[in-house]
């Protein structure tokens, strides 16, 4: 069904979610489509990136005679450091996302409920490989925007009443861009459909999607 | 008091026992100890925890422990590299404990602080947070998480003098310092013992109480996701 | 996002009002925000909560806050160099809460780091432990203490670039690091504005998300117990 | 009674203590007499002092035209660094106290109890100053040796069976030395009397002495 709706591809949802970036903000990028995110900062908006392995001011990937292997980010990838960087220890790096100071994570899902509980670390019965810095960050930081396909490959919806697999945070989502749009959510107040992607339908979002969620477009 | 060993065995001799607690620092192979996670292997230590972030690769870091069955329990955030340790687990012979990373870092530092519990918003709501104890601060449920100690640290640092005061570089400090500050015993391997006086007081990482053993080491700091860019072309 | 301010007034605009919690760096006059604590007086903020580690002395650094009486409460561990103080508590003009030094470090640690409570040994069987939550670890008594944050951190460090990242210089780094970091906002001064890039990103103490205001200060650093030795003579 | 049997001054109390530091150790001195030791640490023992306002390494006071306004000690005296000397906030100061990475602590008290208890930091009904570091120090550090006179300068004894003055810690206290002489106390077996000052008999210490205490001498 609703296999020829496509919306945006990969590199407009993460343009999409750059426009969340405001003047001066300290942003956590996750791995795939949110990182991304990086190459659409819009002009004049200063963000610093952190990378929770322990650094704040993160750069571009290194040409290669630049490479060093005592500079990677979170997905252990080689990346260079900027005018602005400092370094700091895992528990310094943590404290710092525990404790409020980043202002946005921007990260991938694999299941969003309509109250904003996100699971993205655990499938059970497959090999887990671990949470990493995953509900560290959905805890702790400011505002967690999610960005993700509207639904699975086999073509499930990931927009959900209830998450079926394992969380990694509860009533931890503020806003999911997928291929088809944007939504927002308020904790307690449940879930909203704010933006259509180009040539998106209502009706399309809404059988590819079990979650409810009001109309505000 | 001497803290300068000539090598990694001789810097861990007397300091192993079967069924021992081990902290490993560096995340990915990014700042690990090389030299003393191979020294650990050589002094054939049996069922050993593991205390470290993660796991290592196949042939590389804790993977070399993992290939001679010495680990029998690994704490850790992420060990997604590495498939003799996938085998291990799914066959029952290794335990594993996760933690999210930034509670790991917090037990490691709450360890070495003397603060044998705390409260994190981390994991409330997850299968983390099942069994632990739950409490309110204003009006917000935390749960407790507890600190870790080990009975023996094992990191990796840039610099050091020969008091032990430890310089790291870069994102290769990530989990050394707390580790270090956790261990009854810590030993250290650095790339260059400086003299002392030469390293700028105000920016030692790790001041020298915490480092009871230290050696110079060779290290290969193999890149796990060598990623690059091109340069343009004019 | 310009945080360089032209002096300590411009710095606390739009920040301050009558009732709230400030918290004040440094030990003794060492590393104390003077230029900050006196445009906190100028402000004419009233019924204020001051966490700090002491309370200044007469004529300088929170004594100034104690002269006008802007201070409601404060939050300290040591207050002995300060008469008019003294005076102020004894005639129940100002209410006073003692924390052990250590406990108070960790308390503003812990309100930056999310951190609600946390269990210490520290006081344990003392005044400090009566009404406070007792709980056991492997058979010893720990009590809980709570992360304290602050409407308003004031910083003092040596050196910082325009991204607010800062450098402490010796002893004069103590409380200030921890309460910048538990502000919901935070203003340093420093000595000197350095161009960015110019600090070694390994060695910055305090980094630039802690730091919402910036100001180049003129520091007296006044010395309260000037101890010397003598040269002995040939 | 007993005023004219003085054993050790202050400067022999502290060499005294002086010998509980073995080569390696990190040491906390208090002020008062505890300050004072720093002058008799024995040859070939090396020993570190820790500050707890943040400084591993302290050094001697510093010549007049040495003096700086950014380094002083935990008594807010001018002091200097060595070649060895670390800086750390105060949150990292007492870590490393708490967590157990001191070996000694010397201070100075007004009463210890027969087992242990210290009090140190508070006359009820005087302006109480606070207790600093002390609470923290005497639970966290690994050997608690408190030196002080045997009686107040009243003639009171300060070793009681309990303390009269309110705590700074309970079953702390290893060590205690006074002009008299050297008393072990080991948890939950109470206080031996293991030494004496020249020239101070048994029933010199006994009078001036609530706390009982086994003889070892």
């Amino acid at each position: 069904m609703a296999q020829e709706v496509k919306g945006w591809d990969r590199n407009q949802m993460a343009e999409r979610a750059a426009k969340e970036l405001e003047d001066g903000f300290y942003v956590n990028l996750g791995i795939g489509i949110p990182t991304l995110v990086a190459n659409y900062i819009p002009d004049g908006v200063d963000v610093t990136l952190q990378s929770e392995n322990g650094m704040l001011g993160m750069g571009p990937f290194p040409y290669d005679d630049e490479v060093d292997p005592d500079l990677i980010n979170a997905g252990k990838q080689t990346i260079t450091e900027l005018r602005r960087t400092s370094y700091f220890s895992s528990a310094d790096s943590f404290a710092m996302i525990r404790g409020g100071h980043i202002d946005l994570s921007i990260l991938g899902a694999m299941e969003v409920s309509e109250n904003g509980d996100l699971a993205n670390w655990m499938i059970p019965g497959k090999m887990v490989k671990g949470m990493g810095g995953a509900m560290d960050l959905v805890a702790g930081v400011k505002r967690v925007v999610v960005v993700m396909d509207h639904a699975s490959k086999s073509g499930d919806p990931k927009l959900l009443h209830e998450c079926s697999l394992p969380l990694t945070g509860q009533q931890v989502v503020d806003m999911v861009i997928t291929n088809l749009g944007v939504f927002e959510i308020e904790r307690g107040k449940g879930m909203k459909l704010t933006e259509l992607a180009p040539g998106v339908t209502i009706d399309d979002v809404k059988a590819q999607t079990e979650a409810a969620f009001d109309v505000a477009v | 008091m001497k803290k300068i060993y000539p090598d990694a065995r001789a810097a861990l001799d007397g300091l192993t026992f079967d069924g021992m607690t081990v902290m490993s620092g560096g995340f990915g192979l990014c700042g690990i100890p090389e030299n003393l996670i191979a020294a650990l292997r050589d002094s054939g230590v049996k069922d050993i925890t593991v205390i470290s972030n993660n796991a290592g690769v196949d042939d590389f870091g804790l993977g070399l422990l993992l290939q001679t069955r010495q680990i029998k329990k690994m704490i850790s955030s992420y060990v997604g590299e590495n498939k003799e340790f996938e085998r291990q687990y799914l066959s029952g012979e290794l335990e594993l404990e996760f933690n999210p990373q930034g509670t790991l870092a917090e037990r490691c530092r709450a360890g070495g602080a003397g603060i044998p519990g705390f409260y994190t918003k981390t994991g409330v709501g997850t299968l983390i947070a099942e069994g632990k104890e739950h409490k309110e601060f204003d009006g917000e449920t935390y749960i407790m998480e507890t600190g870790l100690v080990a009975d023996l640290s094992i990191v990796k640092a840039w610099k050091a003098d020969e008091q032990g005061n430890l310089v790291f570089r870069k994102t290769a400090r990530n989990f050394n310092p707390m580790m270090a500050t956790a261990g009854k015993f810590t030993v250290a391997e650095v790339e260059e013992i400086v003299p002392l006086g030469s390293l700028d007081p105000d920016c030692i990482h790790t001041p020298g109480v915490y480092v009871q053993r230290l050696i110079k080491g060779d290290h290969e700091k193999r890149v796990e996701q060598r990623t690059v860019r091109q340069r343009e072309t004019a």
